[in-house]
């Protein structure tokens, strides 16, 4: 599976977020996309995630076009988690999996009323498959928390267990790392090279370009709307284009 | 500590020993013989004496009761000395708060499960015709029904309290939800059976009938609030558009067709209503549905098609009648309207089931999510347009079925029936309840209806109380009385 | 069984309550009113009251209450049903039918209500009449209009009395508006009228009741509008009245509407008298704008004109209760006293069970009644239940005040 | 014809009333995004606050010019007590709550407060007449009328919008509430307090529905304790109708609702009976299609 972003613009009014971007997500990999602040990493996000309709261009999955609807994007196989954590903060972890696996479930409204045999089963499978999303990213015992209680670095997982019961072929996450420390870090590599190990395509955004590097087979560098530099880390990291634009930026915003 | 037991003790003997002439707590136990304030508050001071976990609850229990007695003595212009020692006893009972949690109590094994439950849920119905009946019917014949009404009340809370404290209410929750179908069972028996207690007359069981309207109402109402979190504040159109269908029908087709019918438009009107939220959202949803509340009734007061009667509503609609049995009359020994009794509570225990099953669903979860995020919901792949029509289909035509039984059972129906306040009143037994709980909507629905029927004293401040219970509800316990 | 022990108790308990009042010196008469000297030793009972206590109508509901009240102590003061006293039992029905019917129920099944004064609300009625029909118990409406409520669907044509144990001492709408109709097209000789009301049942069947008469006399009806029952500008609907130029505007509702209705009617130029019914005929209606030249008819003879009404103004005036007797007060205690008149005699030959046999009883023994001294002079009822004092009076505004213009006799065509 | 400009004077008069209440609502809308159900009640407490004062303290025969303002006055002071009380007690703690608890507890407010008054005000279980302190009689143009009343409102509404609308664009306060309207959390972060901001726009919004009670009470001479509710809801509509947080868009919103009131049940089907009737039909047309209202921006989408 691919994902894939064709010369891609989008335009708010008057401002250009995103100009003529070209992407390709293959699978197995972990894609890193970095850019300074204001570069449009979220918006391609959202474009990509099926959030906003691109101005112009256009986003495929597998050759074929993805609708500008996150609800059919989920459908195409792109999960997504966001930069500020959203759980569903009053339901239980286990019910937050089960949400992400929505799409996956087939039950109509009147067996959901009956609670009939093949309700039955399908609710069993779905549940046992959220299980094991919870077990996969290492929160097996939480499954009956709220989610608001759970500790931040906990959350942050979760909402990677609930995109990933949506089995996605395309894995979107928005600053995984957000507010963490050393150690957490390393554990979310760890978690994101095993998700890449299942065959999933993940797609990494994030300030911390130490973290790109280490992680991703290939690294996108978004500066001012525009596609700067692509490649497989070592390169990007030594490209001085990047150095002077990311560096640069970075100090101005700092 | 044990002079605080010993207070409520010694403020039954107070009164009757060293002063005879005023011994004011003597007038209520008089005609309450079995249950009367003394014993209440001789119950609790034991119970606060042998079990220390009580002692607390057992505080809260007499503090009600004596505050309850005096104020109704000082409504009366007798002052009292055994009331202020009952509350000081109260107050001292409860002020060393034991604040050590509950204990768990394991779950035993299935047959003693059922066995407990049984027991259980007798003791609730029992519990509850004894409630009813506290204080009596007339006012006239008994000034003091109110009181009494209010101190078992108390007595009441005092024990669930004390249950609580020693984990038996939780143990009893796990229990109930372990053997879930079992305890459903039961649950509905012991419902049916509650024309067979005190309770069993006209009055309560047309009461009781209308309480089960209500309820079954306002279960769907929680479908639509408590579930998918879209707040409808026109919500009783629902069920006047269902009392209308079948009022138009009442001469045309048996019943059930009449309720179907009914259902079916006021379903087909909730697609109608929900379809605006597909474009608004949160406060904006509640103008919305609030706007449609008030056309509904502008439109059925001046009588819209002829289809409401106008002014005049429609009169003469006949009672249900099934298997050559009007279900107005009585039954063997059972009184009149226990029929429409068992009626509403096999539409309740319906729409409970509905309302569980679908809580524990994709779709009950599909609601919850946009509940909590509708934003997030959507990019999860949830259908939320289609998800939240659904809501309101489903609400609506459980509205529409509690309308059509409404409209029979009461023979007439109006406009009037169907304005703001009553919308509110529902909202507020949603909310009083717990929002998204199973029994919620019918604990919250008979709160509403029962206490302004056993406390008619109060009934100028009926809507005052219930602005309160709503502000003060969010603040403290917006979760409900019954929280999940 | 302890429903009974409660209800033989129930005598202790009050004296109890004196006692211990009396002991502590402390003035309790509210509870327990004049058993002074009366026999009353086989127990109490029960006169019922449903009414709207609480809400838009609780004024007239509060009266309604208060009268009842009245007449049920003066009957225990002078002894009127041997044997027993005599309590009234109030129940708020909120003018909500479903409410109304479950007290009519707790009523129905208490053996010891002798008689049910209420509702006041025409919709009431109609869910309580059923309710109560199989357990025989009188019902007496100070308050019901309409006349399907005695004499059926199709009062005019073919009247049939759908309850026998329904009565009430009320004209009913089919009299009053035509009266209305004939003062203005005869006796004021308007032509052109304009109908405004209000949505509610007694509004809405008194206009329609009113127009038929009124196009009978040969007058045109111009326009009929209806407004929301709790709006405070009326700009828009007389700014599209006046444009019909009417001579008089018939306003089927109540004061809080027709009086600010007057007012704005002559703000707008539109300076033509308003008519309407007794829910107009009350002091407010004239603090709330109503002008000089405004005319209402109300039911019966003006109260002061009658002595025995006279009597009751004073009587309740001396109680000191919190609210005034309303609009319909006066019927309420001619309501009570039917009832506690059928009571007395009942219970002459034997003692009160509360039986079918004996409301049965209680039903003939109202049928029967007849008295001229009631407060609104004659009490009595015809074969429909419906009552036989078909007086009603005409009011008008005259330099500020409510002065009455004439009473007559209304006869259904 | 004259019909007509009558019809239209009637709704201009009425959206002038309807438009003070209207910028309470849009105003704490644009703080806290709070549907403040109640804000009705506190113009129906500054109502029975001028009737008290005008019923049980002022002389008899006082002159208007005195008793007009201090009624102004005793209304205001009664609205904005409410308002704080209401801010402090039952909207402030629930910072953070459940999402539907804020209007559900709008709601609980706007019961309470009109049974707190109609079962404890003198009189109040019914309406009651409103003193007539203003010159009486009315205004001709032509065939057309207008009250002295109806004069003074169509006068003072506009006239304290345009004050408003100055003071939130030149004053301190003005500037904080804008920068809360826009983005809380920065505006926390300049040194803005939150909680004043809510409390100042609620002190704000309950002065202007005590003026506006007044000008109500005076024109229609009679209030009740449901004049908050009906007006409420009608405000609200007004406040979307122009763009919920616009001044200006209250106040045309507010006379859109009085015109489409009065031109309805003189033009449209169904008559008087069905003019509510197309208010609310608007109210929801204008929330599906344009919830920004006439004068407000679109919401961006959050993501």
């Amino acid at each position: 599976m691919t994902l894939t972003a064709e010369r891609v613009s989008m335009t708010f009014g008057g401002l250009v977020a995103l100009d003529d971007v070209t992407l390709a997500v293959p699978g197995n990999r972990i894609t890193g996309l970095i850019g300074p602040n204001g570069a449009g990493k979220t918006t391609l996000f959202n474009c990509l995630t099926g959030l906003y309709a691109p101005t112009s261009g256009r986003i495929l999955l597998d050759g074929r076009p993805l609708a500008a609807d996150p609800a059919q994007a989920m459908r195409g196989g792109v999960a997504r988690t966001f930069q500020n954590i959203r759980l569903f903060p009053g339901m239980s972890a286990l019910d937050n999996v089960l949400v992400g696996r929505h799409t996956r479930i087939k039950q109509g409204l009147l067996a959901a009323l009956l609670h009939g045999p093949g309700f039955r089963k399908s609710e069993a499978a779905a549940t046992e498959r959220a299980r094991a999303e919870l077990e996969f990213v290492g929160l097996g015992p939480e499954g009956h928390m709220p989610a608001r209680s759970l500790a931040y670095g906990d959350q942050r997982r979760l909402e990677i267990a609930r995109a990933l019961a949506g089995d996605p072929a395309v894995l979107m996450l928005d600053e995984p790392t957000a507010g963490m420390n050393g150690t957490e870090t390393a554990d979310i590599s760890a978690l994101i090279t095993a998700i890449r190990d299942r065959g999933i395509a993940v797609v990494v955004i994030e300030h911390d370009t130490k973290f790109i590097f280490s992680l991703c087979d290939h690294v996108y560098v978004l500066v001012r709307g525009r596609m700067l530099v692509d490649g497989p880390p070592a390169t990007v990291r030594t490209d001085p284009r990047v150095i002077e634009a990311y560096l640069g930026a970075t100090e101005c915003s700092k | 500590m044990l002079v605080g037991a010993l207070l409520p003790w010694a403020s039954t003997v107070l009164p009757g020993g060293a002063y005879p002439d005023r011994a004011t707590l003597q007038f209520f136990d008089a005609p309450h013989l079995v249950s009367g304030f003394r014993l209440h508050l001789v119950l609790l001071g034991v119970l606060a004496a042998l079990l220390s976990r009580a002692r607390k609850p057992a505080g809260i229990g007499v503090a009600v009761i004596a505050l309850v007695h005096m104020g109704f003595l000082i409504g009366l212009g007798a002052p009292s000395i055994g009331g202020p020692v009952a509350l000081a006893g109260g107050l001292l009972l409860m002020w060393p708060g034991l604040t050590a949690p509950a204990p768990e109590l394991k779950p035993p094994g299935p047959a003693v499960a059922r066995l407990v439950l049984l027991v259980a849920f007798a003791a609730l119905v029992w519990l509850v015709s004894e409630t009813l009946t506290a204080g009596g019917q007339s006012r006239a014949t008994n000034p003091y029904g109110g009181a009494e009404f209010l101190a078992f009340c108390g007595l009441v809370l005092a024990l669930a309290c004390a249950l609580s404290a020693y984990g038996v209410l939780a143990w009893l929750a796990a229990l109930t939800d372990r053997h879930r179908f079992f305890a459903f069972s039961v649950m509905l028996v012991c419902a049916l059976a509650l024309p067979f207690t005190d309770a069993g007359t006209g009055y309560w069981m047309t009461v009781a009938s209308t309480i089960g309207v209500y309820a079954a109402t306002a279960i769907g109402l929680n479908i639509v609030v408590g579930l998918a979190g879209l707040l409808d504040l026109g919500y009783v159109a629902f069920l006047g558009i269902g009392a209308f269908t079948a009022a138009n029908l009442a001469h045309v087709v048996p019943f059930p067709v009449a309720a179907l019918a009914g259902t079916a438009t006021a379903g087909i009107l909730g697609i109608v209503v929900g379809a605006p939220t597909l474009r608004v959202r949160g406060d904006y949803l509640a103008i919305v549905t609030l706007a449609f509340g008030e056309i509904f009734f502008r439109a059925a007061q001046n009588n819209i098609g002829g289809l409401t009667g106008g002014a005049n509503s429609i009169p003469g609609i006949p009672p249900i009648s099934m298997f050559g049995h009007a279900f107005d009359k009585p039954l063997g020994v059972l009184p009149a309207g226990s029929l429409y009794y068992a009626v509403t509570v096999v539409m309740v225990a319906v729409a409970m089931v509905m309302l569980v099953n679908l809580r524990h669903s994709r779709t009950g979860r599909a609601w919850a999510a946009i509940r909590e995020d509708e934003d997030v919901a959507r990019a999860m792949g949830v259908r939320t347009g289609r998800a939240k029509i659904l809501a309101f289909l489903v609400g609506s035509m459980m509205a529409g079925l509690a309308g059509a039984v409404f409209a029979h059972k009461l023979g007439t129906v109006g406009y009037e029936s169907f304005d703001f306040s009553e919308s509110v009143t529902l909202l507020a037994a949603v909310v009083l309840g717990g929002m998204g709980t199973v029994p919620g909507a019918v604990v919250g629905a008979s709160l509403l209806f029962v206490l302004p029927e056993k406390l008619r004293e109060f009934s100028d401040y009926r809507l005052m109380l219930f602005g309160l219970a709503l502000i003060l509800i969010m603040r403290f316990r917006p979760r409900g009385l019954v929280s999940s | 069984m302890r429903r009974k022990s409660t209800a033989a108790l129930s005598g202790l308990l009050a004296m109890g309550v004196v006692l211990g009042a009396s002991g502590c010196g402390a003035d309790k008469t509210e509870a327990v009113g004049g058993t002074g000297g009366c026999d009353t030793s086989k127990g109490t009972l029960v006169v019922g009251v449903i009414a709207p206590m609480s809400g838009k109508l609780s004024a007239i509901g509060l009266g309604i209450r208060n009268s009842v009240q009245l007449a049920v102590e003066q009957a225990n003061e002078k002894c009127a049903v041997k044997g027993y006293q005599l309590k009234m039992d109030a129940q708020d029905d909120e003018a909500n039918p479903d409410k109304g019917a479950a007290a009519a129920q707790r009523f129905a099944d208490d053996s010891n209500v002798v008689g049910l004064v209420g509702p006041y609300n025409s919709g009431v009625a109609r869910a309580i009449q059923p309710k109560i029909a199989s357990s025989r118990l009188v019902e007496i409406s100070p308050g019901n209009t309409d006349p399907v409520l005695s004499r059926g669907p199709e009062f005019a044509t073919a009247p049939k009395r759908p309850y026998e144990n329904y009565f009430r001492v009320v004209g009913t709408d089919d009299l009053q508006g035509p009266f209305n109709a004939r003062y203005l097209v005869e006796k004021e000789g308007m032509k052109r009228i304009a109908i405004i009301t209000d949505g509610k049942a007694v509004g809405e069947n008194t206009a329609t009741q009113f127009a038929k008469e009124a196009e009978r006399l040969g007058a045109r009806i111009v326009i009929r509008e209806k407004i929301n029952e709790n709006d405070n500008d009326f700009s828009s609907v007389l700014t599209k009245v006046k444009a019909t130029r009417p001579e008089a505007i018939f306003v089927g509702s109540e004061y809080h509407v027709a009086g600010p209705l007057s007012k704005q009617a002559k703000d707008l130029g539109l300076n033509v008298p308003i008519s309407g019914t007794d829910g107009l005929f009350d002091p407010q209606f004239i603090a709330l704008g109503g002008k000089d030249g405004d005319v209402a008819t109300s039911v019966g003879a003006p109260i002061e004109s009658v002595e025995t009404g006279k009597a009751f103004v004073d009587a309740y005036t001396k109680k000191n209760f919190s609210d005034g007797y309303g609009g319909f007060g006066s019927f309420a205690y001619d309501a009570a006293k039917v009832i506690i008149s059928g009571v007395g005699k009942v219970t002459v030959s034997a003692d009160w069970t509360g039986s079918p046999e004996q409301r049965t009883q209680m039903i003939k023994e109202v049928q029967a009644y007849r008295a001229e001294d009631g407060a609104n002079g004659l009490v009595g009822f015809d074969e429909y239940g419906d009552s036989l004092n078909k007086v009603f009076t005409v009011y008008k505004v005259t330099s500020g005040a409510w002065k009455d213009e004439l009473s007559d006799q209304a006869e259904a065509k | 014809m004259a019909v007509l400009a009558q019809q239209i004077v009637n709704g201009l008069v009425l959206g002038a009333l309807i438009g003070l209440i209207a910028l309470g609502y849009t105003m704490v809308y644009g703080i806290i995004q709070l549907i403040n159900f109640a804000h009705g009640e506190v113009f129906m407490v500054g109502a029975f606050g001028a009737h008290f004062l005008a019923r049980y303290v002022l002389p008899e025969d006082v002159r208007w010019y005195v008793a007009l303002p201090a009624m102004c006055l005793a209304a205001v002071a009664v609205s904005i007590g409410v308002a704080v009380a209401m801010e402090r007690l039952a909207y402030r703690p629930l910072i953070g709550a459940h999402r539907l608890a804020p209007l559900i507890t709008a709601l609980g407010v706007s019961i309470l407060l009109q049974e707190v008054v109609r079962v404890f005000y003198p009189g109040a279980t019914a309406p009651l007449a409103f003193p007539r302190m203003f010159v009486e009689g009315h205004l001709a143009i032509g065939p057309v009328t207008i009250l002295w009343t109806g004069v003074l409102a169509l006068a003072v509404a506009p006239l304290l919008a345009a004050a408003l609308h100055i003071y939130v664009e030149r004053s301190r306060l003005g500037r904080a509430m804008r920068a809360t309207a826009q983005d809380p959390d920065t505006a926390r972060l300049m040194g803005i307090s939150p909680n004043r901001v809510t409390l100042a726009t609620f002190v704000i919004g309950a002065g202007l529905a005590g003026v506006g009670a007044v000008l109500y009470g005076i024109h229609y001479t009679q209030i009740d304790t449901a004049i908050g509710f009906q007006n409420g809801i009608f405000a609200f509509t007004a406040a979307v109708l122009g763009g919920i947080g616009s001044i200006r868009g209250a106040m045309l919103g507010a006379f859109c609702i009085g015109l489409v009131k009065s031109l309805a049940g003189q033009y449209v089907w169904g008559g008087v009976q069905y003019d509510y009737v197309w208010v609310f039909v608007l109210l929801i047309l204008v929330l599906m299609f344009r919830p920004q209202g006439f004068l407000g921006r679109p919401e961006g989408m959050r993501a």
